[in-house]
C-alpha cells in the first residue's frame, strides 16, 4: 500500500482478512464458509455506510485468492460508471480474463448498487446470469428496497447492521495505543455519537481530532464542524424560557462561529431534543419534534435559512409561554 | 387488403364540390388556381390554408389536383424538410412542364410543423421555393401566427378555413353509413359529431371504429365508447357506494373499483359532494379533503411519483365519505360533472379567445395571459357600447367573424353591419388615410393578405359578396 | 384622423424610436449611446409593468436597425412559451440567421423573465454565453431578485420607475388632443389613480371610456366596473348566503367563461372583499383574505384550480352560516 | 423461448395471448373485436405503470400475427432514441415496407409516447394518416394529456386501471398450482398488498418466497426485506398510546434490522392504517393517511428520514393525547 | 490589472499579498507560515460570502510565486463548469504543465466547492490524491457540513468568520478618503446592517452611493432597491393599527417604487420586527416572526407576491385587534 494508506488511518487499520473483522460474527461465520469450501453463489451486501460492506467483500477475496487479489476482483462502482453499457463491456472484457488457480469464479465487486434505475438493474440481471460460470458478482447497496426482486433472489442476502457502541469505541480505543495518542473516554464517545455506527466515520474523526491534541469532546466538535450540544441546548432554553431576543442571538452565533446551515442546526437541535441532558416535559419533545420535520422540509425546499430558523424559536418561545400559562 | 381502406381515405372528396362548408376558401382559391392554369401566375405564387384539424384543407389540394389533372407532390411532417429536401423539391418545382408531362401542384402540409432543429434551413429554403416556382404552391397550417411564420404569411395568399357545424358533419357520417350499410341512428350520429368538435376526419375515425367494432351505431354504444367504459362501477354507482360507506375500507373500495381515471373521478366527486351533504359544515370537510388529494395529484404531475398515487384515493374517498357527520343520509341525484360539460361546450369560444389574445399580444408586445386580463375585458366594452367604433377596430385588427362575435355578445350584427358600411366606403377611391397606411406597412402589422391594389380588388369582392348575404368569415383588407 | 381602421391606443401611440419616449430620460440617453456606438452588452430591464420597458426594448431595436427592425430581433415571453426548451430551440435557430448590416449582433427580447424558474434560468444563462458572439439579450422583468445572480452579473441593469402623475396626464391628455375626445381634469385623475402608475392600463381605460362618452371620473368607474366580472362579487354573496351551488357556477362562469385562472380569481376576490360594494364586517374581510392567501398557496401545489377553489367557497358558506347564526 | 423464460415466473407466465389475460375483461373484449375483424384502428393505452399495456399490446399482436408476431411488429421504447429523426426514417421505412401477404397491417408500438416531443408527435401524426392502409399505431402512455390532440382524435383510447385484488390472487394461485407450490390465503393476499396492483411485481415476490417454502405471510416479509406490519402496527400503537420514545426506538429498530428506507417505512406504515387489525376510529385513518402522504412527499422532496419520521411519530402521540382528551 | 479592477473599487481595495489582509488574524499566520516552508497540504476555506476567502486564496498564491502568480494557479467555479468531466479534464491538463521555480507545487482553486454534489465530490477527491505530488487543491466552501468527510479530512480547515462591525466601517471610511467622498456615520453603518459581513458587497454599495452623493441611509436605501425601514415599519404599524386598506397601500408602493418583490419584503419585515424603532410587545414580535416563516415558505414554494403578502398583513391586522381588545 502506497503512503496515503499510511496516511488515512481508516485505510490504514482497515481489516485485510475476515479473521481481522471484529464484528458482524453472523456474517464472517457465513462468509468463511465459502472459503473452505472454494465456491459461493452471488452475494447481495446492505446495511448502512460504515458497517463494513465494502471492507468484508474485499477480506473475503484476500481470502479466496491471496495478497494479489485484486486481479481476480473487478470493481465497479455505480456513480462512477456512467449507465449500464459501460458495465456491460467492463464485465465481458474481465469475464474473458483468465481464472484464478485453485478458485473456480472471480468476482465482480459492484458498490452503490441501489443507485442504479430498475432498467439497468434488469441489464445487470442478464448479465449476471450470462456470467454465472466464470464469476460471482457481490453487489452492495444501503437498501435493499431499492434493489429489483429478480436480483434479490438470484443473491445470498447478507445484513450489515450499525456497529455497537462498545466494538466501536474499543477499536478507537485499540488505534489509540497503536498512534499513541491521548484521550478521553467522552471523547471517543462523543465520536461515536457523532459518527452514528459509520465505523470509518468515525476513525476519520478521531484522525482529526487527535491531530489537533487530546481526543476531548470539545475538539471533537470543533474538527466535525459542530455546535457544542451544550450550546444548542441553551437556545432551546433560552427560546422556551421566553427569551426569544438572546436565543436568536445565539443561533446567529453558532451559524457565524461553526458555519452551520440552516439544516444543520435543525438536526442538532433534532438530536438535542431526545437527549436527557435536556429537562423537558415529555409532551413538549413531542411537538418541537413535529415542528422541526416541517421547519427542515421547509429548508429543503429553499426557504431562507436564518427566517425559518428563527420562525422555528419563535415557535418555542410561544410554546413555552404556554406551557407556563397552563401550569 | 384493399377492402381495409380506412373510410377517412375511401371517402375523401374527389371533386372541388365534394369539399363542402368551405365555400369562401374555394371563393379564394379557384380563381387564384385558375390564374395559374392560364399560364398566368398570380403575384402570391403560394397559398397558405390555415384552420383547425380536419376541416379539408388537404382534401381540398387533393380534389383540386384531381379535378385540374394536376401531379400532386406533397411533402409533410413525416418528411425531412431541411433545405437539401425542399431544393430537391424546388428542382422539380424550377423546370416548366414537358410536352408530355403533367402540370403539378406542390403541396407542403403542415408547415408549422417545421422544426427548429431537424429541419434546419427548411423555411428559408421554402421562401427560395416560392420566388422561383413555376408551379402552384399551397401551404397548410393549423396555426399560421407563429412568429417564425412571418415570411411565409407575406409571400402567401392567405386563405382562411372555418371549422365545420355539426349539421355538415352529421350529412357526411350519413351518407358514408348509407354506402357502408351500416344501420345507424340519428342520435348517435349527433352525439359523435359534437365531440369531434368541427374535426370531420376524428368523427370518421370514430364511426368506423364503432360501425366495424358492433357492426351498428347506437347511441347506447357510441356513449360507452365515448365516456368511460370498462367498469365495475358507473360513475354513479361509485358515488353511491362512496357516499354510502360508514368505514374507510369501504369509501376507498368505492373509488379504486372503478375504471374511470383519478382526474375525472376527482372531477365527479367535486361535482356531486354539495348534492349529497346538505350542512355547510360537511361540505366544507369533504372539500377539504377533495383538495387535499388533488394537490397529491398535482405533485405526482411534477415529481412524477406514482407512489403517491394511493394517497389521492385515501383523500378522495374515505376523506370525502367521513366528511359526513351531520347531513343525513339521503338518497341524493347526482349529476354529470357539470365543468366537462362547459369545457366541451366552450371550446371553440375559448379557442377563440386565444386566437384573439395571441393576435393582439403580438401587435402590442405582451403576453397572451395579459392581454386577456387587461385588454380583452376593455374592447369587450367598446364592442358592446359603441358598434360604430368597434368596427374600426375590428378592421384594423382584421378580426374574424368568430372574434368579433365573442367581442360584441348581443350587438354582433350591429358591429357587422358598421363593417359593411366601412368597407363601402372603402371602395370609393381615396378613402383611406395616410396614417392607417404607414401601420400597414409595419412588417409586423403587415396586412396578412396582400399590397393595397389587391387588397381593394379582394375588398370589391368580399362587400359583394357580403351583399348578396352569404358566408361567415370576414377577412378583411385593412 | 382615419375614419376607417382604428387600433388600440395603447399600439397606436406607443413609441416607436427612442426620441419618442417621453419619461425616464436617464435610461434613454444610456440606451441612445448603445446606438452611436453600435454596441452593447446584454441589458436587464427591471420595473413595474406599463412603465415602458418593451417599448424601450423595441425602441432600441429600431433607432438600431431601422424601420425593419423585427427582421433582427426575436421576441419571446417567458410566460407563453413551454419551457426552456422551446426558448433554446427559438433562440438557436435565430442566432443562426443572418446578421444585420452595419450591426455587429441581433437581439433576443425575453419578455417576463422573472416567470422562469432557478433551473431555466441557469440554462437561459449558458445560452447568453454561447451566442454572445451573435447576438444580445434583452431581459425584461418586475423584480431584479428574482432573477439569478448570475445572469445579473452579466447584463447592464435598467431601472425603470413608475410614471409621474403629471407624466400620465400628460400623455392622456395628448392623447384625447388627438383623438378629440372630451374629458375632464378630474376624469384623468381617476384613470391615473385605477391605473397605479401602469401607463397601459391607463391607456386602455381612456379608450374605453372615451368610447362610452366624455371622459369623467363617473364613466371611468363605470368602464373599469364592466371591466371586472359582477359575477365576483356575486359569487361572494352567494356563497355566503348559504347558495354554495350557485355560488359554483358563477365560479365557472368566471373560469371558463371569462377564462380567468384560479389566481386570477383570487385576486378579484382580494379587490372584492374590500371594496365598499360589499357589505361585510372588517373582521369577515380581513379572515377571508387570509384563508384566500392559504388557497392560493394551495393552487401552486395542486393540479386542479376549480377543485380548490370549490373549498374556499364551502368555507365562505360555512362563515356565512355561522355569520347568521351568532347574530 | 429461451431458460431464462424457463426461470422467471414473471416470464413464463407472462400472457401469451389476449385470452391469457385474466383482467381488463372489457378491454379485452375490445381487443379480442380487432382480432376477430382483422381490423382496428390506431389505439392509445393509457394508465398507471404495471397495469399490463405493453403485455396487451404483445398479445394483441401475437393473436392477429400468431407466434412469430414480432416480425410484424415495430417496438421502440423510451430508452431508444425517438426524435423527430427516427420517426421520420426507422418507422417511416417499416411503415413503407412491404405488407406480406394474409397479413392486414403491421404494427408500430411506442412505449411511453407521452415523453416524445411534439415535434416528433407532429410528424407521427402524419406517418398514422399517411400508412394508415398498411400500419397500425399503438402508443402506450402515463398521461394522456401530455399525446397532442391530432394524434388523440386520430386514435381509440383505451384505459388501464391498476389491477383488482381477486384478480391478481386468482392469477398467483393458478400459478402456484402449475409450479405445485404451498401458499395460504393470506400469503398470497400480503403479496397483493406489496405489489400494488403490478403483477409482474407480484409474481416475482411469490417465486422468491415459493423458493424458501410455503408462502405465508412472515415468509414474503422476509423475502422482500419489508418489516412485519404487527411491528410497524405496534409501532404506531405505541405512539398514539403518547409513547412517543418507545415508539421511536421501535422505528430504528425496524430501519436497522431490515434496511428499510424512510419511504420503505411510510408506506408500510400507510398500509397498516387501513387494516382492521389496527383498532382506529374510522375518521382518523384518513387524516393519519394524509399526514403519511405529506411526509412521504417530504421524503420523494429529499427531506432527512430520520427527523421526518420522528415528526410523523411526534404528530401520532399528540394526536392520540387529543384522541383521549376529547373522549 | 485591465480598467475594470479600477472602476470597481471592491476589485482596486482588494488585498494583494496576506500582509495587506487586515482581518482574519489567526487564518493569515498560519497562511504566512505556509509561504515561510514554500509547503502546503490541501487547503479548505470555509465562510459565509465575503469574508476573504477567494481574497486570501489569490494572496497566498501571490506570496508564494510572485507578481505572476496566476499562471502556476488554476481557478475554477464548481457551480460554472458543467460536471466532474471538465473539472478532471482541466486537472489533467494543468497537472502537466510547468512547475513554479523554487516551489515544488500548482494550486488549483476550486470555488464553490459545496455545491457539487456528493458523486463528484468523491471523483474530485481521487483527483486530490492522484494529482498531490505536483498540485494542491485550496477548495472553498459556504458550508463545510456540505462536504464530504473523505474530503475534510484530506485538508487543513480554515473558518472566515463574518467581519467585525468596527472592521468593516474601518475600512470603508479608508475607502471614502482614498476616494475623497462624503459620508456619514450613520450612512456607512447603514451599509455595514445591510451587507451582514459581506465586505465585497459593503464596498459595492458604498461605490454605488458615493456615485449619487453624500453616503446617508436614504441613500443608501435607494441605491441598494431597498425599502426605507421607516417605511417598511409604518406598514406594519398600520395593519396592526386595523388600517388594513392602507397598510396594503402602501405594500403596494413598496413593491412598485422599489421593485420589491415578496421575498425581499418579507426579509425587510423580518429584520425590523427585531430592531428598537419598533414599539411592540415582545410577544407580538415572536407570533411574526413565526408566522413570517410560513409566508416566506409559500413565496418560495411559488405563490403570487401580492396575495401573499396581502394575506400578511390580513393577519397582522387580526392579530392587532385581538391585542386591543385583550388590553
Amino acid at each position: 500500500m502506497s503512503s496515503i494508506a499510511e496516511l488515512l488511518w481508516a485505510e490504514k487499520y482497515r481489516p485485510r482478512s475476515l479473521d481481522e473483522i471484529v464484528n458482524q460474527e453472523e456474517i464472517v461465520k457465513r462468509l468463511k464458509k465459502f472459503v473452505e469450501e472454494k465456491n459461493m453463489p452471488h452475494l447481495l451486501f446492505v446495511g448502512p455506510p460504515g458497517t463494513g460492506k465494502t471492507t468484508a467483500a474485499h477480506a473475503l477475496a484476500h481470502d479466496l485468492y491471496g495478497e494479489n487479489y485484486l486481479q481476480y476482483m473487478l470493481e465497479l462502482n455505480a456513480s462512477d460508471e456512467r449507465g449500464i453499457d459501460t458495465i456491460r463491456t467492463k464485465v465481458k472484457e474481465f469475464a474473458r480474463s483468465r481464472t484464478p488457480p485453485g478458485v473456480p469464479f472471480k468476482i465482480v465487486l459492484l458498490d452503490e448498487a441501489d443507485n442504479m434505475t430498475a432498467d439497468a438493474q434488469q441489464a445487470l440481471r442478464r448479465l449476471m446470469e450470462m456470467y454465472t460460470a466464470s464469476t460471482r458478482f457481490i453487489l452492495i447497496a444501503n437498501f435493499p428496497s431499492k434493489i429489483i426482486e429478480p436480483i434479490q433472489s438470484r443473491c445470498a442476502l447478507f445484513r450489515f447492521t450499525p456497529l455497537k457502541k462498545e466494538d466501536v469505541i474499543a477499536r478507537l480505543k485499540w488505534i489509540c495505543e497503536q498512534e499513541k495518542c491521548k484521550y478521553t473516554e467522552e471523547g471517543l464517545e462523543t465520536i461515536y455519537e457523532i459518527s452514528e455506527g459509520d465505523m470509518r466515520r468515525a476513525i476519520n474523526v478521531l484522525q482529526a481530532a487527535a491531530a489537533i491534541g487530546t481526543v476531548t469532546p470539545d475538539i471533537v466538535y470543533k474538527v466535525v464542524g459542530l455546535a457544542h450540544p451544550r450550546e444548542i441546548r441553551e437556545m432551546i432554553k433560552l427560546a422556551l424560557d421566553g427569551q426569544f431576543q438572546r436565543a436568536r442571538d445565539q443561533l446567529r452565533q453558532l451559524m457565524i462561529n461553526y458555519g452551520l446551515s440552516g439544516v444543520d442546526v435543525i438536526k442538532q437541535i433534532h438530536r438535542e431534543i431526545f437527549s436527557q441532558e435536556l429537562k423537558l416535559p415529555e409532551e413538549l419533545r413531542v411537538m418541537i419534534a413535529d415542528y422541526a420535520g416541517e421547519i427542515q422540509f421547509r429548508l429543503v425546499e429553499g426557504a431562507d435559512d436564518e427566517i425559518q430558523l428563527s420562525a422555528f424559536l419563535a415557535w418555542l418561545t410561544l410554546l413555552g409561554q404556554k406551557m407556563r400559562a397552563s401550569s | 387488403m384493399s377492402q381495409r381502406i380506412p373510410w377517412v381515405i375511401k371517402y375523401r372528396p374527389k371533386r372541388i364540390a365534394d369539399v363542402a362548408n368551405q365555400d369562401q376558401a374555394k371563393e379564394k382559391f379557384i380563381p387564384w388556381l385558375r390564374q395559374w392554369l392560364q399560364g398566368r401566375p398570380p403575384e402570391k405564387k403560394a397559398a397558405l390554408f390555415y384552420g383547425p384539424a380536419g376541416v379539408g384543407k388537404t382534401s381540398l389540394v387533393e380534389a383540386a389536383a384531381h379535378e385540374y389533372g394536376l401531379e400532386l407532390i406533397e411533402m409533410n411532417a413525416s418528411d425531412f424538410r431541411r433545405k437539401e429536401d425542399i431544393e430537391r423539391i424546388a428542382k422539380v418545382a424550377a423546370t416548366q412542364m414537358s410536352l408530355f408531362g403533367r402540370r403539378k401542384i406542390i403541396l407542403l402540409d403542415e408547415v408549422d410543423g417545421i422544426s427548429g432543429t431537424a429541419d434546419r434551413g427548411g423555411l428559408d429554403a421554402i421562401l427560395e421555393l416560392i420566388k422561383i416556382t413555376k408551379h402552384p404552391i399551397v401551404m397548410t397550417a393549423n396555426d399560421p401566427w407563429d412568429q417564425k411564420l412571418r415570411p411565409l404569411r407575406e409571400a402567401s395568399l392567405m386563405i382562411p378555413f372555418n371549422r365545420l357545424s355539426e349539421r355538415y358533419v352529421v350529412q357526411v357520417l350519413k351518407r358514408i353509413c348509407a354506402a357502408e350499410r351500416i344501420e345507424c341512428e340519428d342520435a348517435a350520429l349527433k352525439y359523435i359529431a359534437q365531440r369531434c368538435e368541427g374535426d370531420l376526419r376524428s368523427a370518421i375515425n370514430d364511426l368506423q371504429a364503432i360501425a366495424e367494432g358492433y357492426g351498428k351505431v347506437t347511441l347506447d354504444i357510441v356513449r360507452n365508447l365515448v365516456v368511460s367504459r370498462d367498469r365495475q362501477y358507473t360513475p354513479w354507482e361509485m358515488l353511491r357506494n362512496l357516499f354510502m360507506s360508514k368505514y374507510a375500507w369501504q369509501a376507498k373500495r368505492a373509488v379504486t373499483h372503478t375504471d374511470l381515471d383519478y382526474e375525472t373521478i376527482l372531477q365527479w366527486i367535486n361535482e356531486n359532494i354539495p348534492n349529497q351533504y346538505t350542512d355547510p359544515e360537511d361540505v366544507w370537510r369533504a372539500f377539504e379533503s377533495l383538495a387535499r388529494a388533488d394537490i397529491y395529484l398535482g405533485r405526482i404531475k411534477r415529481t412524477l411519483s406514482w407512489d403517491l398515487l394511493s394517497y389521492v384515493f385515501d383523500l378522495a374517498g374515505p376523506g370525502v365519505a367521513l366528511a359526513r357527520k351531520k347531513s343525513k343520509f339521503r338518497w341524493a341525484k347526482y349529476s354529470f360533472p357539470q365543468k366537462i360539460m362547459l369545457l366541451a361546450k366552450t371550446k371553440e369560444m375559448r379557442e377563440i379567445r386565444e386566437a384573439l389574445a395571441d393576435a393582439i399580444a403580438k401587435r402590442i408586445h405582451t403576453s397572451r395571459t395579459t392581454v386577456k386580463r387587461e385588454v380583452l375585458p376593455y374592447l369587450m366594452i367598446i364592442f358592446r357600447e359603441r358598434p360604430d367604433y368597434a368596427a374600426r377596430i375590428a378592421v384594423g385588427y382584421n378580426l374574424t367573424d368568430n372574434m368579433i362575435k365573442y367581442l360584441a355578445g348581443p350587438l354582433y350584427s350591429q358591429v357587422k353591419e358598421h363593417i359593411n358600411m366601412l368597407l363601402l366606403r372603402m371602395e370609393k377611391p381615396a378613402t383611406a388615410s395616410t396614417r392607417v397606411e404607414t401601420r400597414a406597412t409595419q412588417p409586423q402589422t403587415k396586412n396578412e393578405e396582400a399590397g393595397t391594389s389587391k387588397a381593394r380588388r379582394a375588398t370589391r369582392k368580399s362587400s359583394r359578396r357580403r351583399r348578396k348575404g352569404g358566408g361567415t368569415q370576414t377577412t378583411l383588407p385593412l
